[in-house]
């Protein structure tokens, strides 16, 4: 599904945040990306929906060269895929039930499906009595709730989390988990960057540690495996 | 674009606009004081242009008569004027009404000229008038060319002045409305454009969720729309209805000076034209500011 | 308030300008093209009114003198006039003189009125100007009662209308400007808030961390004070050179007309004076703008 | 140094957010607050910095009402003390380093001693080479540790960390946890709400665990006490 080759990101200010990275991902895999701060697991992620471009090297999804692809492709692309950010990017005007909806609308659902649509996701993440608030309304772990919310309800193929637990408790984060697992096992791809060791040690998945921009390690059913 | 969708893009056009309150109202009255400015002059500048006409079309031509002329040759010469083409209207006026009017002017200096009422020096005279005050030159040439005409007068140089000054005035009055209008264009559109750039982060997010660049315009184009209306609707208030009651206070004491020149124009078709001028031109600065502004937010 | 906090608070002033770069170029050419309009009709008015005095100070009384007075009684006259409290001028217009210009208002027809000047009916005149136009009447009411004037005339009701008509325009006008400058005023401070308005996160985090309301409004209030004074300097300019260009390009052709009346005001003082009450403007507005929008972000 | 006494906040959409929570936090202690998302974590502790004000009962910080001082000295009563933020709070417009030097700039402190201290902390909190870069140029767990340096930076009496590891690896997480640990032994007293099992069990202190806006448990040396 994601193939990386010699993949590179320089920022405009030279910070070098990706290193000739190689990578596959196959279709309907679990992915963790671990690493310390810094490392580069945002900037992994932020490539293959496209908020930023490689600077050198190809990115392909689904044999598409998304670092080439023209600007007004990339909606398309997006709307294909379902994005949990790590600063959650929720729309400050909208209500929790509209920025969940704003998903759908995007990709023009029937108003009516819409509504079943989000009030069943928002359920599922525990938030449906706060559908009519607005994010500033909201707790920290609320809020990430609400994106992951968005991120899931069109059904995406793709799912790519960025920190999606950071600011849950445990039991919401493997409330959250069993979200993840139930989307993976009906076949999607799930994208996954994350320092929380508990969970990538007892949900096994493919684990890939990044530093410095790089690939230090690669592991099927792999631990978090950094020691403290 | 579904009906459904474009619903959707109303209805948040609108909600937009409550959303940002505060910026809404800036927005908005912005729109309404500099819309009133330009309405205001435009109306002003209407109505000196009328008057700069009215002043033109008064303009006349003194036909002077031969003395030796007979009654029926002098109406003959009146026929004559009439036909010659360009002319509007054609008065006599005799050489005992001359000498009237002659005497009016000196006033108290009159009764010392008593001794010439017996022996009248004065012409009598046709007053002409053109159909178009810019085709005087060639009337004149040619009621000069007709019979029993003594001389030909229309002050060229002074009129040509006066000419002149008045296309200065209508000049300046256009190149003034003009640089109004150009000046609430660039105000108005720099407000749409602040209240838009306040909500990069949003328009940010909206692309990042997969919004298409048109799906996130359409709402604006809406908010600029409501914004530029509802910025006009004072001033089409204003005008409407004050212009109603300039022309009812200043029409009155102008009819007292018993001219033909200072008349306003009336209110009924020109407050309907210039209101309606400034709602499209509301609507449109609504628009074009919103939708120009947002492109530099829509790269992705 | 330490100095070094001082320093801190002009330092960050600039800063915020320049960091805030599109929203603080929007303020400036706000200010800009506002008080552009606001000094522009500023220095139409001021020639508009000092043209206004000059007709008002060339109103002239007529003192007709008696047929039957002698030469000496005449100078006599002509100096008690020069007495009367108010009176600013006094010229002499013998019989003669007084024929000479009826015969040329006459023109041609004047040859027919050939017989009365071996017997010239008219008066010798005084022409008085009075030091305030508006005593015009009390001075022609001491003149009326001297020796040798037959009659005074100065044209009352007109002269009323014509006073009535100026007063008319200078209070339009200073009307007008007043109205541009509370909308310029209006317009900036309106601007400046909204880029206030955009940065209320900033300074919420910014009171957050524990500062001081002062120690927030005071870049706040050097950054509205530098968009102001920036904003006012391409106005200041264009007033500055326009002017005298204007000036140099107008006055000319306005000598010409050979009268006293057309002469516009001289570049040199008025330039400095509207420049600098645009330059105080804009800071004042921009100070104000800022500071007081700051207001309802600094409640805890 | 604090003492609680039925506080509870109500917020204006009618949620209860606190709920008559009495409680006392002696000088120099160190206190976990732990409980699920939205259990009223961060209102117990905006309330303490005052950016919320309790709808009744008493909040006294060393005998000062903190519900009832006047606007004019709440900027008093935040210069002396270090927030660290959940959602961070940093000034985009400015640099990195002019983040951390705003909390010394706001106390009046001399310029030369301001550059000293900020290059010390951000050294504490391996941000040295992102000094001149701003907020967006940095990854969420780098962000988070300008947040954790603005807090300290003035070496505050009392410091209120809201959960100030959500976005950091679990290596980073343990070095902030040092500097605290080592702040906390010079006398400061510190507040931390946090979500992380790991650190709340390994590094023993105070539990306090709030839900529905009420504490539900008070343990001295406590573990984070939620199965999974
Ligand atoms: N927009 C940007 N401009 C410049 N540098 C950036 C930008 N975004 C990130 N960086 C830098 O690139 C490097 C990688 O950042 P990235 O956000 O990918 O890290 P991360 O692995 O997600 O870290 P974290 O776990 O803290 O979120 C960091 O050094 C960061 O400072
Ligand atoms: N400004 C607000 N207006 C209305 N309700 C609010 C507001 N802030 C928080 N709430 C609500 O108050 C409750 C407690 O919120 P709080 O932020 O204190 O939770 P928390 O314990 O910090 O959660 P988390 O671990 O997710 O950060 C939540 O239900 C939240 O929705
Ligand atoms: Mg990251
Ligand atoms: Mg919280």
């Amino acid at each position: 599904m994601i193939s990386m080759q010699k993949v590179s990101k320089v920022y405009p200010n030279g910070v070098v945040a990706m290193d000739d990275l190689d990578l596959e991902i196959r279709d309907g895999e679990f992915l963790y990306v671990v690493g310390p701060s810094g490392a580069g697991k945002s900037t992994f992620m932020k490539m293959i929906y496209r908020e930023e471009k490689p600077t050198g090297g190809q990115l392909l999804i689904d044999g598409l060269d998304v670092g080439k692809i023209k600007d007004r492709h990339v909606p398309k692309l997006r709307r294909q895929l379902g994005v949990i950010f790590q600063d959650f990017k929720l729309l400050p005007s909208l209500t929790v039930y509209e920025n969940v909806a704003f998903a759908l609308e995007v990709v023009g659902a029937d108003t009516s499906s819409i509504r079943k649509q989000v009030m069943d996701v928002l359920n599922l993440v525990g938030l449906k009595n706060k559908a009519r608030n607005y994010p500033d309304e909201l707790s920290g772990g609320e809020q990430q709730r609400v994106s992951i919310a968005r991120a899931i309800v069109n059904k995406p193929k793709l799912i790519i989390a960025d920190e999606p637990t950071g600011n849950l408790d445990p039991e919401t984060a493997w409330g959250i988990m069993e979200v993840f697992e139930e989307i993976h096992r009906r076949g999607a791809t799930i994208v996954m960057a994350t320092h929380n060791r508990d969970i990538v040690d007892k949900i096994r998945h493919r684990v890939i540690a990044i530093e410095n921009g790089k690939v230090v390690r690669d592991e099927e059913k792999g631990a978090y495996g950094y020691d403290v | 674009m579904m009906f459904k969708t474009s619903l959707r893009h109303l209805r948040e056009g609108f909600k937009g606009t409550l959303r940002n309150g505060w910026m809404s109202f800036a927005a908005i009255s912005a729109v309404t004081i500099t819309l009133l400015l330009v309405g205001v002059f435009a109306l002003v500048m209407f109505n000196i242009n009328e008057i700069s006409d009215n002043v033109e079309n008064d303009v006349e031509i003194q036909v002077f008569i031969t003395r030796t002329a007979d009654e029926s040759s002098v109406e003959k010469l009146g026929q004559n004027i009439e036909q010659v083409p360009g002319v509007s209207t054609v008065t006599f006026s005799s050489k005992e009404d001359e000498l009237a009017k002659f005497q009016d002017q000196l006033g108290d200096d009159a009764a010392a000229y008593g001794t010439v009422e017996k022996d009248n020096p004065l012409h009598a005279r046709y007053i002409v008038k053109a159909q178009d005050p810019l085709e005087l030159e060639e009337v004149a040439q040619s009621v000069s060319s007709l019979e029993n005409v003594d001389d030909v007068k229309y002050g060229k140089d002074y009129i040509d002045k006066m000419f002149a000054f008045f296309n200065g005035i209508r000049i300046g009055g256009l190149a003034l409305i003009v640089g109004l209008t150009l000046m609430a264009m660039f105000l108005i559109s720099n407000t749409i454009k602040m209240t838009i750039f306040s909500r990069r982060r949003e328009i940010e997010i909206m692309r990042l969720v997969g919004a298409k660049n048109s799906f996130i315009r359409w709402p604006f184009f809406i908010e600029g729309l409501v914004l530029g209306m509802l910025g006009a609707l004072v001033p089409i208030l204003v005008i409407y209805f004050g212009y109603d009651v300039a022309y009812s206070a200043l029409q009155p004491s102008l009819d007292q000076l018993n001219s033909d020149i200072f008349k306003l124009i009336d209110p009924s078709t020109l407050t309907v034209q210039v209101s309606l001028v400034l709602l499209a031109l509301g609507a449109f600065i609504g628009i074009w500011g919103s939708t120009t502004s947002l492109g530099r937010f829509l790269k992705i």
